[in-house]
């Protein structure tokens, strides 16, 4: 078993490259800003950026100027209104000019699936009647051969890299989840290589002992980061809580060009790494966000010999 | 009946919570109508079950959660499910009864545009796009929209069709083979509307209290048709304005 | 929350009919032995029995006259031989003929996501140059509109009922299940009905505890069975090994017509209830087939409040 | 080198298990070829992973598998997969390296046929089928076969084509746009055949110990070609012998 734990500056620096297409997922949980924040420093550009939901994480990727494509179902800060800098780029194109690839959530998802299952397409009941297809022509039909009319297709999607976040993992990249899933596993197995950033590195015989809960297997992982606090603004179930705190300040920064840009700095360009990042934040901002107990009653695997 | 003032929103989710009467399975997006869901379950419909956009079944969260995707609605919960599983086998798989769905623009048939104002490739306004709610549109039983009633959003003819509702009109949504029923109520915050003719036109059905027929069809953009059993909507009773101001949005984020 | 727990009797005279199509499915594991035995005893015919691999369970309804037709993957008695039953069925159409409906592994997996789905078809790399699609005309391809050419698929297969065996379930039909999981879920959400049958019957708040291992959730079941041992000879991960004596024994068995029919007569039709069927296999054979402890680590899901 | 005697289904296994050698991961089924990849595992390819057809990553039994449905397989494995996972995700998605196949027929082109003896609607012998041994045979990048020699089943036509090897020899694979490459060995009880030329058509490639040229022709249903580079199989060595019969089939189950 090979151990692939490496700091995220080296996973970043091995793994990402200007001009690729990147795809950060974790849908409303377990966003992985801490990787994000580290492709800003290194400044690799021209990337495309695939996300069901760019999030406040691509937000700032694109207003760093690192995107040139953005490929995607739903634009917004949740709950609390626009990305500001995307909308700037599309409106104003601003700091660039940011082409689009634009599905529902279900296309996306299905994007993910048709690439992690090595398909040609895949299905699904979606498009009929609106007017994506005419903007994203990879929004295709095929007819049913049992007959009943046609169903909408999307083609596959390998990111170059795919970078997800999880509670834990072993030193190979076995890695184990819960709490919303995302299209996690599918955007993993779809990739060409896989980042895991996680919470705890726990020993293979953790893994081991519950192995229905290992949703992406070592084998198709490149990098592991141990990054505590990894996905803060946002959350990872039983380890923190979403900072909506900051999503709020988020929507006040991101509204001005130059705010934003000075927010990059000071936060991420004048940041070493995300122990500094989290030092900046403090314990107390970092203790309020510490959930209390629920932790899960066993489940019995059984120990078969002779 | 209650004598307690209220405001127009919150006339308006209490309404929409109303119109889920009766829906046995819900699927729930971010914002208002995660409210009007939650009201519903405390209200009309005890028995709703709610699956959450994010992939969770069976919530039981500790607190109000404050969007899809709050970690509260998972510890508790009876199941959480992929993306995959979410759409595949919940809502394409035909197990939601009822969505609520809202839009910048609406057209007299309930298709709605949540992509862009202005002209797609140079957007005057760029909005979030589809999310779910183009398969959410197209694969639950039945639609409630809950939107506010503004001529901006209340047009003619929509920049850009994001979310199937009754198409052209007429039988076109039952042509094309869409397996969800599509809109059948419109809330707002001064009416309500449904779409009971033939042409799936969608009309006034109800006036909240102190809105004028006028005022209506001031804020509609096209010809407003209207039911023939106009009624005037019964105001928050009590119980609904407490649930909404004391437990379910108690910063008034919403209302 | 309803309360949806019934006897086995009372689950498949209230669901199952002569004539309809059924899937008790479990992959070389939770094989719902305990149905199938009731089904023999009600004496349900003309069933379409669907499943990736008949196994003994098929064999035996095949022998007791009950099946009109298999919608199969693999026909065989797993580590042993062929399965006697349904050969002399397909080979000397005793004690009826059998009519078959093949496809390999993925195709019958394929067939139970596109019914799962509510696809008209789903697209699998499969059957290319062989003789499969020649034998079964519902096996066929679509042209990818992406180019490179075709791809297979299998149309969507709905049970009428469903039969699944799982660890646990709370009495609205949360079903929890670990080990090896088939095509349990799948199978499930494409059923119009489905049954569960479940080792333990445990308090909602068991469920509440660990939502991520709810597999089937209680609003698509029907029916909840409380079958302590009810797949033996087949096993539960963490309660009970398979009984592999009995697997062998089976060759024995169903080689001779007239023994199986005795068996059947001894084992199922004269036998009331699986209560009965256990106490007649004794608790000595029952109990060398209890595991050692193996329990899982708990996992931290976060009491978030305020 | 060893002194002792051995079975030609020993050969056999050493012989498939020696094929393993460089694999990084193999797709594991029922049987002898469950055997050989236990024995590869401890001998020539101390890294090869195993995927399991039931859906287990990284295995690590307290006892010997009788089955690949054995739960000892899943206790203290690395990950449990369903079926949609293990043949969409890892087969279909292009992880396995290897699987080892066998058949009740195959052809001079490696062709397989596992589902019928006589004509398939009024068959004389009725075999299990395809299981997922066609899309193994489909999707895995290379396959080993494992099946005794003789005239029954070295046929110069099937009955049935159950898994494709390459189909009608040449190109004719590579044409099909399959992702996988087909057999390369084809491991007997007496000998060991490869593909290695243009028609891709089995070759002998090696004799086991004490087998001659004419017994194997004799047990082959078409003209045998023979390598230019005809080799005798290495015997087993203590240590595989050992292997075999004290830890991986002790109750010679297979040998």
């Amino acid at each position: 078993m090979s151990d692939k734990r490496v700091s995220m500056r080296e996973a970043i620096s091995t793994y990402v490259r200007s001009g690729q297409t990147l795809a950060l997922e974790g849908f409303t949980a377990s966003i992985p800003f801490s990787a994000a924040h580290e492709i800003i420093r290194q400044g690799h550009t021209g990337l495309t950026l695939a996300r069901m939901t760019p999030d406040l994480v691509y937000d700032q990727m694109v207003a760093a100027g690192l995107a040139r494509k953005l490929v995607f179902s739903y634009l917004g800060n949740p709950g609390v209104g626009p990305l500001h800098a995307i909308r700037r780029s599309i409106e104003q194109g601003k700091p660039a000019p940011l082409e689009l690839e634009e599905y529902s959530h279900y296309g996306m998802v299905g994007r993910y699936m048709a690439g992690a299952y090595r398909l040609p397409f895949f299905p699904l009941r979606s498009y009929t009647g609106t007017d994506l297809p005419a903007v994203n022509p990879l929004i295709r039909n095929v007819q049913s051969p049992y007959g009943g009319g046609a169903v909408a297709v999307v083609p596959p999607l390998n990111p170059d890299v795919a970078i997800v976040q999880a509670q834990r993992a072993d030193a190979e990249g076995n890695t184990q989840m819960w709490g919303l899933l995302g299209a996690q596993k599918e955007v993993a197995f779809a990739a060409e290589r896989v980042i895991v950033v996680v919470e705890e590195i726990v020993a293979e015989a953790v893994i081991r002992a519950d192995p229905n809960r290992t949703i992406i297997p070592g084998l198709i992982v490149d990098a592991v980061v141990h990054e505590p606090f990894g996905s803060h603004p946002s959350y990872v179930q039983g380890y923190y809580d979403r900072d909506n705190a900051f999503y709020l300040e988020w929507d006040e920064i991101s509204r001005d060009e130059g705010r934003t840009a000075e927010w990059l700095r000071e936060w991420v360009l004048e940041v070493p790494d995300r122990a500094a990042y989290l030092r900046k934040l403090g314990p107390e901002r970092l203790e309020r966000l510490r959930p209390g107990p629920a932790p899960s009653p066993p489940v019995e695997y059984g120990d078969y010999r002779a | 009946m209650s004598n307690t003032t209220y405001s127009p929103t919150e006339m308006m989710i209490v309404a929409a919570a109303r119109a889920l009467r009766g829906a046995g399975t819900v699927f729930v997006g971010v914002g208002l109508p995660n409210v009007a869901c939650n009201l519903a379950l405390r209200t009309v419909a005890p028995d709703l079950q709610l699956i959450y956009e994010s992939g969770v079944y069976g919530a039981r969260p500790a607190r109000q959660p404050l969007s899809i995707g709050d970690p509260a609605l998972v510890s508790g919960a009876l199941s959480v499910v992929s993306m995959p599983d979410l759409f595949g086998l919940y809502l394409q798989g035909g197990l939601i009864d009822l969505a609520l769905l809202g839009g910048a623009q609406v057209d007299r048939f309930g298709n709605l545009n949540t992509t862009v104002i202005g002209d797609y490739s140079t957007p005057r306004v760029r909005l979030p796009g589809s999310g779910g709610a183009c398969e959410i549109a197209i694969n639950a039983r039945r639609l409630v929209y809950i939107m506010r009633l503004s001529r901006r959003s209340f047009v003619p003819a929509l920049d850009f069709r994001t979310s199937p509702g009754h198409l052209t009109g007429g039988g076109a949504r039952t042509a094309s083979g869409m397996p969800g029923e599509g809109p059948f109520a419109v809330v707002t915050d001064l009416a309500v509307f449904d779409f009971n003719n033939p042409q799936h036109e969608m009309q006034l059905s109800a006036l909240h209290g102190g809105v004028t027929l006028g005022q209506v069809r001031q804020e509609v953009g096209w010809e407003l048709r209207v039911s023939s059993t106009l009624a005037e909507t019964p105001p928050p009773a009590d119980e609904e304005l407490n649930l909404l101001r004391n437990e379910l949005d108690p910063d008034s984020h919403y209302s």
